[in-house]
């Protein structure tokens, strides 16, 4: 008999039911089977050959996969089954802040009002969403205490790189060649590498004890060459950078700009304003703070508010309210240009306006606070198990270390990590930032509850007991996950990234 | 009434006697007074779910986006395909879309096997060996390509053809502001790149567009023997349903691919987000930007999948990172994985072929019109440009009226002083026709612009 | 510290994650929290008290849960990971054909056009609807060879009793005082159990050794006294009933009618017509042979068809075409009257006429084609390892018996299908119809792949095996899923059915 | 292009030959020759998903459902409440939209514990201790209430007030045809039942409905009594809605509870599929219809559910079951734990109050207007009977022309001759306020009753 046993409608890779592994859909795939349907349109099937001239087809026949519907859904809804996410529980993973996202904001932005419009409209036939971009426009800047911003960058990394372009336009305009932009030793990784990409040279500030930018050395460092400095605040420590007017005033006073990194900017809604604090460029990472669910690594939005100085510079065209009151695309005098093929993620920026209106000042006030309370919360109610890397009051992260377990039983901040997987909670985040040694860093978000927390401690201390009682079952887990921990090094010794390049 | 905020009073009370404070505002007590904000935020107070949606009402009304209502021969990498319930049923699956970039792989098998059937589809379509995870978009994809190039060349210089998308060759134009990349552009003469215009000397890669933004099939032939002659690398940006059947990148000879993944499960969505495809050839696997998925075993040696060659990256590489994207667009790349699943090997070409036969017949019908001509002579897949006897805008606004989007008006898409175009751009429109248009909507179509033009 | 670890957002109960069990959501409930929120109205909130006289205000608050949305969702997310479903594997519980249901026809029931329509808005608001209903109508009595229908009863087995008050007026109106309906026995519950709703005795007809109506033993009931005769066919041992035209005969002669259980119909599209066969009333079960999902265990929807001389007798109102060729209701001139308080499952109504207009005539036939197949296919591929109960060709369904395997190695067909949970496939329907021994009733439906009845061929003889090889194992199967063997005779012995009643 | 029927060419080849046939119809050839169809069904050929929808566009067009788009100020069981997106994304979760009956419950947890919820939920509303996993509707679980009640007492009277819905009413004469039950209305006198005005002896049930269908409030110490003194049951059918604040069917004295579910997060989907739901007391357990979960353990002595109490059901107890109800509505269930879960304690009450205020508020605003007025003098809760100067559906048709749906006429939705209310039904209306009708649509409510009545 031909027939092969293939998993189509066979569930043994959903965890519920074992953990066998799911088949790839090339694995699934039966040639002369399909899926998809087709209107029936009444336009003339003019052969292809007859349309496109023979030197440019294909003469071989890509092959896809040859699945049903039933099996793309069985395969799919399985793959969904072996997969982490908010939705099943708190994901402390710092830096990213993975709170809880209004199934509402889901619906604004599946609504085809929104959804089912051309890009390229008239700005006639769209006034809707040329409002809708002005009005979000407007709240970011309040919310940062900025006059202008461009919501075409796609991310945080793509607006710390419009913010880039933007500070060196500004000094170029001013006849000013700067060639190094300051980023503290904590700096998440995107901010050296977009300051490459920004053409100028990375000069890194060390953070002093107190987990901050040492501000001798940060003046030691200033000088004419310098075009700015990227700070994001509260900085990836956790910790608010108390020092920031007098690092404004330095920067300032050096002809240097300020960039704002506002992935952070969770923690201080409400409380403090980049723009108060002496910023002249912060870019948001809407998908973090405005509750964007992170779709398993995108898409984000990370839109760029300036000061009013480099409000001519902004990326171009920009929704804008014109004198009669209607809503048009305009393009800033001395704009960079575009830096996206449209205008940014635009439902990203629908969703985060809903958010934005449904909390209002207050709420987003309340977000910072109750996001800061958390994250002091669980820092002191794991003093005992897993010390913070600084003693002191954080905000809406804290940055805990493992180095007494690694010293006393040989246990490692992975190690906590993959352990806390079969605890029932994402881990935090590991490794980062680079300057604190076998960090983990806990971002528990204003949506997880007190309650959720004490089970969070509960579990961390039950993995430190196991550190004492039986460490090498640590360095096997997690155990009860789809896969159990996963050879990293094989997968770059020997890449396979394709279903060709796999030997099956 | 709630938000999403858990916390009761009693919560609150525990929590700070827990921390020895009395009030909220001592938690935030060490940031500088002079900064501090002491009246709030300056926005309306929060209102309920219902109540915004009120707001929102607003800008989807028929006056909001009367777009949304209008049957969309607009295009130019942004396309109106059937997107089926069932892909839309799977990719709003909340395990997708409420997960981060797949760092703990143990728990994150299901992105990264979506992922890894992604890069496989790319790379097929393509025609070339490595896809990565997506990027933001084609036009940003792009300039990752030219960033890429530039590593494996040490070379400047990018010869770009003006049948690039005008938005792409703008963001390009954009980031060489930081790059130092100098952008030279080739112009088109009646729809094909003009390569021999151009002194390529130097070049660290070739870019073309395949079939270009006005639909037109050059032969990448010219291009390929330009980046061989220069030691560059070629770049081909390509409509990847076009792809479904002609030629592919890879056997065109190109060593980057960009493509704008929109067609594949992603709706208009007014621009984004959209997804960014790209591949390459194993030589440049060094200088891939953004993430890649690979293939290993767990450490009972079942298969498992996990992000691969991460120092290339900028959480590890820093300065020296090979891109600085870091969060991308997975979920529209899961949605493409879903899609390509439900639309498989004969789905898409069947796509393709429908959208050539409505753009021709189109295109046939629309030229009976008196004073409307092809800007083009040369064969196109499924997107043309045409010349009116009037104003293009003026005409799309009419046809607007009778609820018909007609396609988009070059001098907003490209500006003037385009060199895409010969002569002026002001009568110009871009016409698409997807799988999706019927033929009586292309008959009303071809009546309405022939009224409009009038 | 009053703090406890409560699980709102930790999801150790997620099968993905471990195997916890998942707290109530009473146990998730804190004081003071809450998720709902409502528009602004600006009606007057005159106090309660004032609108409500006191003596009818409860004095007590009805405690409910407090939880927050993010608590919510993560409680029912992680609850729906503990569930198998036909989107996670094939689900062969014969009887109940769980098909693949096609998601298009999930969007036709969420659209708001259809679904936002209070049921009593005005007949000239609602010409839509109603062409919808009788456009449904028109196209199941071409499907089944009746005359009209009802589409108002909610499931098959509301169908059934509507068909048997039928049968009473009818022969009521005839002067015909008939007490007793005929059954056969291996009969669905429901049959039963609805002859007695409908004011008759049931006589139960034995089934002969080739699982069909012993003829014979028929004749012998059939009497001045029969009202009629409920039949499924093929009947549920899956055989068609080949005297069927035999059987019609008989019972017309005798004065009686024939009802169609058309849970089956599945099997029979397209091949076969209950009206050709004779019957003259016939239920179909749209959440069956129609694809509306089962959601776990409802809503389905039980139209009955009647042949022209009951037609008068149906439910009203009816959705009716008028001689303008609009819409109204009718109540037909000597209807039984209402058997649901509105126009019955509206919802699941047009989810069967989009997936009938889908398939149209050719894809009707072509899913009871291959329903049949796949029964057969699979009847005979699992021949060696479990015997069909009656060694014929069968229709949608094959009923196959454990008893080899209970008196070599003790393993009843109970555990059988337990074990298939574990191999990643729903159990089919264990111990029905009763007159099989252990009998497995699988019924694999069209829409899986001949590759996933291999793969289950596959499993289930890998279950033989372990008969052989470890029996024991079987009787604790599964372990696997999220609870084990489940104690039944205590949940029974010792009600526990609300939160009030644990003792917690 | 495809259906949903995976089988390839080389499959049905496959699959036939092992079976030794070379047709799909030898399947059938069983199958008498003189019933065969031999020309398939009469029926159109298959259409592709989007050419469906096109074809139920039509139904859903502004024309074809006018009904949509109106601002609903009609009840009578099914009523426009907020539904958040929250709730239908749970709800819709194919987990538990995909599965049957937890047939399998070490596989079925999911299901079984939401319904484990869901009978809490219900039995706390009702003040009984005994909740089924579902019915059918509220009407259908009158029937089943009337059955259990002629099962306790073996007698076959019912009592039932005319202020239980018209179409319960109806529904359950139609079954008293089978069961030979005996129906007794009770009129209603200025809304209020007169109990005095019936023989209640050898009642099996007292069935009363709280509010009644007008809305109003009755004192069912009357109905209690009148059970008592006949040893009959009470059945109350309840406003689950209003139960959120009024006293509990258990408080007065109810053996059974039935109630539309409807509002806890079912749309008005055109009257189904609706929520029966269903309490009782302790006494009557073996006498319930239908499935109930209890709570148990597995094998490793963890908590876990399970459908229990079977010998009842039909597929045990065949003709002496209590009811042969099967399949159920058990994702309206799931969707009503889902929804009173995010409405909570304080939600549902503030749900109720509302109703209540603007109900009140527009009965207010509406007596205003020249000859209207109220149909009975008593206290109501969110539903309200007027009388017009004019036929009420020529009002209500005139309503909708301005974008209300002013209510319902009673004249449809009880009949002419129904002891409800004296004299006649023509020009009543019945109208209800939900808590989404805000202060101005319910000002031009009034604005627009008062000119249809003009
Ligand atoms: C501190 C910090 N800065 C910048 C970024 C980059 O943002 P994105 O991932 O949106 O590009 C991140 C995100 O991970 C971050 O945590
Ligand atoms: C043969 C048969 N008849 C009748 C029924 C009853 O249908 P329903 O569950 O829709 O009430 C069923 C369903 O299980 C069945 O399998």
């Amino acid at each position: 008999m031909r027939a092969q046993a293939q998993p189509g409608g066979r569930a043994a890779s959903a965890p519920i039911l074992g953990h066998e592994i799911e088949p790839t859909i090339f694995e699934m795939s039966v040639a002369g089977r399909s899926a998809y349907q087709l209107r029936t349109t009444n336009v003339p099937a003019t052969p292809l050959a007859q349309l496109v001239p023979s030197a440019h087809l294909n003469d071989d026949v890509i092959a896809l996969a040859e699945v049903s519907e039933r099996d793309l859904v069985a395969h799919f809804t399985r793959l969904s089954h072996r997969q982490f996410s908010v939705d099943l529980g708190a994901y402390p993973l710092g830096s990213c802040t993975m709170k809880y996202n209004p199934k509402f904001c889901d619906a604004i932005a599946a609504d085809p009002g929104l959804n089912s419009v051309h890009p390229g409209a008239p700005a006639e036939l769209i006034q809707g969403w040329l409002e809708l971009l002005v009005t979000l426009e407007e709240k970011l800047c309040l919310i940062t205490g900025m006059s202008a911003a461009t919501l075409q960058p796609a991310a945080g990394a793509a607006g710390e790189l419009t913010g880039l372009l933007l500070m060196r336009a500004f000094h170029t305009a001013n006849g000013d060649a700067r060639t190094r932009v300051l980023i503290p030793d904590s700096a998440h990784g995107t901010n050296p590498a977009s300051v490459t990409l920004g053409g100028y040279e990375v000069t890194t500030i060390p953070s002093n004890d107190r987990g901050l930018v040492d501000l001798e050395a940060l003046k030691a460092a200033l000088g004419p060459d310098v075009a700015g400095i990227m700070l994001t605040n509260p900085n990836t420590v956790g910790l608010f950078e108390e020092d920031i007017t007098e690092i404004a005033s330095a920067v300032h006073e050096a002809g240097g700009l300020l960039y704002y990194d506002g992935a952070n900017l969770n923690a201080i809604l409400g409380a403090v304003r980049p723009g108060d604090m002496g910023f002249d460029i912060v870019h948001m990472n809407l998908h973090k703070t405005f509750a964007t669910p992170h779709g398993g690594g995108g898409p984000g939005a990370g839109p760029v508010a300036v000061s009013s100085r480099l409000a001519d510079f902004l990326p171009g065209p920009k929704a804008t309210r014109n004198e009669q009151g209607s809503f048009e695309w305009r393009t800033p005098a001395r704009s960079i240009g575009r830096v996206h093929g449209w205008h940014g993620n635009a439902m990203v920026l629908a969703r985060a306006l809903a958010y934005i209106d449904v909390h209002g000042g207050d709420g987003l006030t309340r977000v910072a606070q109750y996001a800061v309370l958390n994250a002091n919360w669980l820092k002191e109610r794991l003093r005992a198990t897993l010390p913070a890397a600084y003693d002191r009051v954080c905000m809406h992260e804290c940055v805990l270390t493992a180095t007494n377990l690694k010293s006393k039983y040989g246990i490692r901040g992975l190690d906590v990590a993959k352990a806390l997987l079969e605890e029932g909670f994402h881990s935090p985040t590991v490794y980062f930032p680079l300057i604190v040694d076998e960090a983990l860093m806990f971002e528990p978000t204003e949506t997880e509850s007190l309650q959720t927390l004490e089970a969070l401690a509960q579990a961390i201390e039950r993995i430190a007991e196991r550190a004492v009682t039986d460490p090498e079952s640590l360095h096997h887990a997690p155990q009860s996950t789809p896969v159990s921990r996963v050879d990293e090094a094989r997968a770059a010794r020997h890449l396979i990234s394709t279903e060709d390049a796999a030997a099956r | 009434m709630a938000d999403y905020l858990p916390h009761t009073k009693e919560d609150l009370d525990e929590m700070l006697e827990f921390l020895g404070m009395d009030s909220l505002e001592q938690l935030f007590a060490h940031i500088p007074a002079a900064v501090r904000l002491t009246q709030g935020l300056d926005l309306e107070p929060g209102m309920s779910e219902p109540d915004v949606a009120e707001v929102f009402a607003r800008y989807t009304s028929a006056n909001g986006a009367q777009a949304s209502h209008l049957t969309c021969f607009a295009g130019a990498g942004a396309y109106d395909h059937e997107v089926p319930a069932v892909v839309k049923m799977l990719s709003s699956r909340s395990e997708f879309v409420t997960a981060y970039t797949p760092y703990q792989p143990e728990v994150a098998q299901g992105v990264l096997q979506a992922i890894f059937e992604y890069q496989t589809l790319v790379s097929r379509l393509s025609g070339l060996p490595i896809a990565n995870a997506s990027l933001y978009d084609a036009a940003t994809a792009l300039v990752e390509a030219l960033n890429m190039a530039s590593g494996a060349t040490g070379r400047e210089k990018m010869v770009i053809s003006a049948g690039v998308h005008p938005h792409w060759r703008e963001v390009v134009r954009t980031f060489a502001q930081g790059t130092g990349h100098e952008i030279v552009e080739v112009p088109l003469k009646d729809g094909v790149t003009d390569w021999a215009s151009v002194d390529a000397s130097g070049a660290a890669a070739i870019v073309a567009a395949y079939p270009n933004y006005l639909g037109v099939m050059e032969d990448m032939s010219a291009a390929k023997q330009l980046s061989l002659d220069n030691d560059a690398l070629l770049v081909l940006g390509a409509d990847p349903v076009a792809a479904g059947v002609l030629k592919t990148a890879g056997q065109w000879g190109a060593d980057v691919f960009v493509g704008e993944g929109q067609p594949f499960g992603t709706p208009l969505a007014f621009g984004g987000p959209y997804l960014g495809l790209f591949a390459c050839t194993i030589e440049q696997i060094r200088r891939l930007p953004g993430r890649i998925v690979g293939e290993t075993v767990d450490s009972n040696d079942r298969r498992a999948f996990v992000t691969t060659l991460r120092a290339r990256e900028q959480d590890i590489r820093r300065e020296k990172a090979t891109s600085n994207v870091c969060t991308n667009q997975t979920l529209m790349a899961v949605t493409a994985a879903i899609q390509l699943g439900w639309l498989g090997t004969y789905g898409l070409r069947e796509v393709a072929t429908r959208c050539a036969q409505g753009a021709h017949f189109l295109f046939d019908e629309a030229l009976k019109i008196e004073g409307v001509t092809a800007v083009s002579s040369q064969p196109f897949f499924r997107e043309f440009a045409l010349r009116l006897p009037k104003n293009a805008s003026e005409v799309l606004r009419q046809m607007a009226g009778d609820g018909v989007l007609g396609g988009l008006a070059l001098s907003a898409l490209a500006g003037d002083g385009d060199r895409s175009i010969e002569g002026s751009l002001e009568n110009v429109v871009l016409v698409t026709v997807t799988e999706r248009r019927t033929r009586e909507q292309i008959d009303r179509y071809v009546d309405v612009l022939r009224r409009a033009v009038r």
